[in-house]
């Protein structure tokens, strides 16, 4: 039962900060906005039972990257940014590809139950309690399977802050 | 753990908003920001299934999904910074010299 | 920098040319705190204006005082008596201490170091208590007459200055342990605002800014007055001339002062504290330059007398004026962190400044 | 659907009553603090601090606080509404949000040992830097931007060091579970402060800068800057962003407590020897209460006499309540929670003690020679040092050493770490030489 309140909370938050994400005139509301769509979505990871990824996520992206964010923003001084139109003429092609692709995953979703054997397997999720402790159980399979993949990722992150210092440096 | 298809319908929803975001906006750093919606919806499904089958790789799959943001996210600021110092606009509409 | 900041002394108004954080170029507006001294001077006779020059370092009020009294004399050409002298000098070394502590309470204070502030003024309490005993006023004392001294010594003056002069060894060493080997104490101060041998002569700088660069020139010993030349002191000079080493050199001027103190109340003769000069002074007309050791460089003074009652002229040339002048050439290339830590070491008083 | 909030609320109680409780509580404990380090301060100094309001200045917080809840609410024109509402509220939200996770006793954990304990603890309050970012851009003012850029870019890059310290005390304890750490040090029968002293050492000076504080207070307390994000804030916000601080303060030094001092441990805790340090803290108290009981009689007023001899008694009263597990067989099961919680308020006011005594003595740092400590002293040595603890754990664990034992291995690991620390301040010192220009002061000359 707690499960259902929360999620419905947390869902709500998410769907309506990110839509006024989008249509803040100003850059700051909208990272603002970004902030609590984030933080709703760290909330249903933790519904579904993935702390350590609630922790990441809010370490992570909100403290590290939306950090990084509004930091741009303000450098990029904010009155240039506002007097200029926000939203571009393409309302309406924004409008067309939405309806389209709602329609599409709508169809997938309500087709799912309807046709046999195409659809999502509806399996019993495992009860919470005989999960195995989250943070241990990500850890053995971050550095055990997938550690190849761990360390493409390091070389990734190398790369993109080599990128981003040379990017931002000042010419002297 | 609700039956998967609410999970579905908000992270569909969710990257709806974020394609909105992206095509609707001009500023640059609103963009950027869509994308990151659109990777955080991504997110909430594998966790999800990670969930439903009781399978940890899908969390550490966003795991890595995370690290991606966060690599795109730098360079991008990088060059929007670069750009600005330049031109003195951050609007998408205005990038449009090959080279400035 | 506004005029009204919290780490300029005083109404000083800096205008800063900045490049992101460094400066590079700085320009000080003064003349807030001005109140024409000289031109009061030329309608005041020459007892009336002793009190005005207490008002214009009003952080060492003892040494103007000091300073104008002798320059009268020598324009009366009359010699204090030797009690006179003595007690003038144990006076003056006191508010050198004592100004020397505002100093380093207020400089420690800018760069961050909340404890020395208080620990400068429990010292400055104790000589300051000791004027208001002798002449009845703590800051702008008026100690001093033309040609002697108005009060005599009141009789547990000698062990007072003494004392002091006891303990504040031990207190010194105290700020030094505070202070000196402070590893962030050092990186704020080592390299800031350094100023050349060369620089410090050609701006004309003087007192502790111009014997840390380098430059061993103190008055006391180069043209002793009062009853300089009967005690033996050492004159502190640094190497590099920036704030680290000013900071020394005033450090090490505070422990000579106090010895010069220790030596003078050992004898202090017997005898007339006022020579005999009359209720009405009347200088033959002739001009007169007496320059003394003020704890911020060498005071001026250049009184031009036309044998009236009342000065034609009266020049005071002020050590802070002149020191200020080096600002530019200390701050340039520095962070503006630095500006607030340069403004500190050389020790100005804007009301010796703007006069 | 009442029947559903009913068994939540069985199943809650415990946690949201403890919420409320630190939630009121806290502004008090923060306003003592605040007095505690006026008074301290004043006694370095060489003068009383607040006196007159109450007996020594003892009701001192209850006026601040009321002062700045009755001072006018300033808001700058033309600043961003919003904003400038939203970011002292960030800022105290994620400071207390963060407190919910520590664990004052065994027995008093509000959100009952979450398995990532202290991680949550460092993430939530990594929030705060949102409160100070966008409080400097709501004032909408030049210098409090310049401030709230400045103290923001210091929190981001002495987190960065915090964390990797953290991680180096982590590998010894294996857990990330808040309670499961301090078991881990009882069974290791030694502090793990002691087993990585540098990665102690690095959270220390990490956890002053976070919270900026003694010579890192660089962002408020610049001359120039004035009082940076903080300037345009006055009466409730200001107060709002005072309380994130010093609760910042609380949280980093329990975190430390909890993992290098071994949280709600008495010191030597397995070692029989030691039972009679069970006594100390009634003792102390009793000490306390006879102090208080000396100082009624030379109270000035009548109600300060009385006010003092109330506080004589509540210490007494807190005397009894410590020495009862010591003693009386039945008050046993309670031992560990009470003991406990006073071992950890012992720990962790002596850890802000230390805070507070570092910002009265030492001056301040500027600001680019602080970003140089934290970018290209501090993570380096912090980075280093998780390889150090690391390859000392392995090497322990091949000899299966174990609590002192352990010493052997680690103190070695310790001092290579610092050997390394001392190359890289080395090769710092040459940059600085080769850079000709005499504004960059020589860093750690002398």
């Amino acid at each position: 039962m707690v499960d259902k309140v929360l999620f419905y909370i947390f869902a709500g938050l998410a769907i309506a900060s990110a839509a006024l994400m989008v249509t803040r005139r100003n850059a700051v509301h909208s990272a603002i906005f970004l902030v609590t769509a984030l933080l709703a979505t760290a909330g249903i990871f933790l519904q579904l039972r993935a702390e350590f990824l609630f922790i990441v996520q809010i370490i992570l992206y909100v403290g590290g990257i939306m950090v990084l964010f509004v930091f741009v923003i303000m450098l990029v001084n904010l009155d240039v940014a506002l007097q200029q139109i926000q939203f571009a003429r393409q309302k309406w092609v924004a409008l067309i590809v939405a309806l389209a692709l709602s329609a599409q995953l709508g169809l997938m979703l309500w087709s799912s139950e309807k046709i046999p054997g195409q659809g999502i397997p509806v399996l019993a999720a495992p009860a919470a309690s005989d999960l195995p402790p989250n943070s241990e159980a990500v850890a053995q399979s971050l550095f055990g399977t997938y550690l190849l993949a761990f360390e493409i990722a390091s070389v990734l992150l190398l790369v993109a802050m080599i990128g981003a210092v040379v990017m931002a440096k000042k010419e002297k | 753990m609700l039956p998967i298809g609410h999970y579905l319908f908000l992270s569909a929803a969710l990257f709806i908003i974020g394609v909105i975001g992206v095509i609707t906006r001009r500023n640059v750093i609103v963009i950027l920001m869509s994308i990151e919606l659109i990777l955080n919806a991504v997110n909430i499904n594998l966790v999800a299934f990670s969930r439903l089958y009781g399978d940890v790789a899908g969390q550490v799959f966003a795991l890595f999904i995370i690290a991606d943001a966060a690599a795109e996210a730098a360079v991008g600021l990088g060059i929007i910074i670069a750009f600005f110092r330049n031109r003195e606009t951050v609007l998408a509409d205005e990038m449009d010299l090959l080279k400035w | 920098m506004g005029p009204q900041h919290p780490s300029t002394h005083g109404v000083l108004r800096v205008k800063l040319k900045l490049d992101g954080e460094r400066v590079i170029g700085s320009e000080c507006i003064i003349g807030y705190l001005h109140r024409g001294v000289e031109k009061i001077g030329e309608n005041r006779t020459y007892q009336q204006f002793a009190p005005y020059v207490d008002r214009m370092d009003y952080v060492a009020a003892v040494s103007n005082g000091l300073g104008y009294c002798e320059a009268i004399e020598k324009l009366l050409v009359v010699e204090a008596p030797p009690r006179a002298r003595v007690i003038r000098t144990i006076l003056t070394e006191l508010q050198r201490i004592a100004s020397h502590l505002l100093w380093l309470g207020t400089h420690a204070l800018d760069i961050g170091a909340l404890t020395p502030l208080f620990y400068c003024m429990r010292e400055r309490e104790e000589i300051l208590k000791i004027f208001e005993k002798y002449c009845g006023a703590r800051l702008t004392t008026h100690a001093f007459r033309i040609g002697g001294l108005q009060y005599e010594a009141y009789d547990t003056l000698e062990k007072d200055v003494e004392r002091f002069c006891r303990d504040f060894e031990s207190r010194v060493t105290e700020y030094e342990t505070l202070l000196t080997h402070n590893r962030i104490w050092i990186g704020r101060t080592k390299g800031v605002g350094i100023l050349t041998a060369e620089d410090a002569i050609a701006f004309g700088v003087t007192g502790p800014v111009l014997r840390a660069s380098g430059v061993k020139w103190d008055l006391r010993k180069a043209a002793p007055y009062a009853a300089y030349d009967q005690y033996k002191f050492e004159i502190p000079v640094g190497t590099t001339g920036d704030t680290y080493d000013r900071y020394l050199v005033r450090m090490e001027e505070m422990r000579q002062s106090r010895l010069i103190c220790l030596q003078a109340i050992e004898n202090i003769p017997a005898g007339p504290i006022l020579a005999k000069v009359g209720k009405v002074l009347k200088p033959p007309p002739g001009e007169v330059y007496h320059a003394i050791e003020a704890p911020k460089g060498e005071l001026g003074y250049y009184v031009v007398s036309d044998g009236t009652v009342q000065p034609y002229r009266v020049r005071i040339r002020p050590p802070s004026f002149i020191n200020l002048q080096a600002f530019d050439r200390m701050v340039r290339g520095h962070l503006v962190a630095d500006v607030v830590a340069i403004i500190g070491t050389i020790d100005i008083v804007l009301g010796e400044v703007d006069r | 659907m009442i029947q559903a909030t009913m068994d939540f609320l069985k199943l809650y109680w415990a946690p949201l009553l403890c919420g409320l409780v630190i939630v009121a509580v806290l502004p008090l404990i923060v306003g003592y603090i605040v007095l505690v380090e006026r008074k301290l301060m004043a006694d370095m100094q060489a003068r009383l601090g607040p006196m007159r309001v109450g007996p020594h200045g003892l009701l001192q917080p209850i006026a601040d606080a009321v002062k700045l809840l009755i001072k006018e609410d300033i808001i700058p024109d033309n600043a961003d509404k919003l904003v400038f509402w939203l970011a002292p509220v960030l800022s105290v939200g994620a400071a207390l949000l963060s407190i919910a996770g520590l664990a004052i006793g065994p027995a008093f954990q509000i959100a009952r040992d979450i398995n990532i304990g202290i991680l949550f603890v460092v993430g939530v309050s990594a929030m705060g830097i949102f409160g100070i970012v966008l409080g400097g851009w709501a004032s909408n003012s030049h210098y409090s931007l310049m401030g709230s850029l400045r103290s923001s870019a210091q929190l981001v890059s002495y987190e960065t060091a915090a964390g990797m310290a953290l991680v180096s005390g982590l590998l010894l304890t294996g857990t990330l579970n808040i309670k499961a750490i301090v078991e881990a040090q009882y069974t290791e029968g030694i502090w793990f402060g002691m087993l990585a002293p540098v990665a102690f050492f690095i959270y220390l000076v990490a956890s002053i800068a976070e919270t900026n504080r003694a010579p890192f207070d660089l962002p408020e307390a610049e001359s120039e800057l004035v009082a940076g994000y903080m300037t345009e804030f006055s009466g409730f916000r200001w107060s709002l962003y005072f309380l994130a601080e010093y609760t910042n303060m609380i949280v980093v030094s329990s975190v430390a407590t909890t993992l290098f001092l071994g949280g709600w441990l008495r010191p030597f805790a397995r070692v029989a020897f030691f039972n009679f340090l069970d006594y100390v803290p009634s003792l102390l108290m009793i000490g306390v209460a006879g102090y208080c009981l000396l100082r009624t009689p030379k109270q000035p007023s009548r109600v300060q006499q009385l006010f003092m001899l109330a506080v004589a008694v509540l210490c007494f009263a807190v005397a009894l309540v410590l020495l009862a597990p010591a003693v009386l067989p039945i008050a046993k099961p309670f031992y560990a929670g009470i003991h406990g919680g006073f071992w950890f308020i012992f720990k962790v006011s002596a850890y802000i003690y230390f805070f507070m005594w570092l910002r009265f003595t030492i001056p301040r740092y500027r600001f680019d020679q602080l970003m140089r400590l934290g970018w290209q002293f501090l993570i380096p040595l912090s980075i280093v040092n998780v390889l150090v603890v690391g390859v000392a754990l392995i090497v322990s664990s091949y000899f299966n050493l174990h609590g002192w034992a352990m010493l052997l291995v680690t103190t070695p690991a310790a001092i290579l770490a610092l050997v390394v620390a001392l190359m890289i301040l080395a090769a710092g010192q040459e940059g600085q030489a080769g850079k000709e220009s005499a504004a960059a002061p020589d860093f750690y000359g002398g």
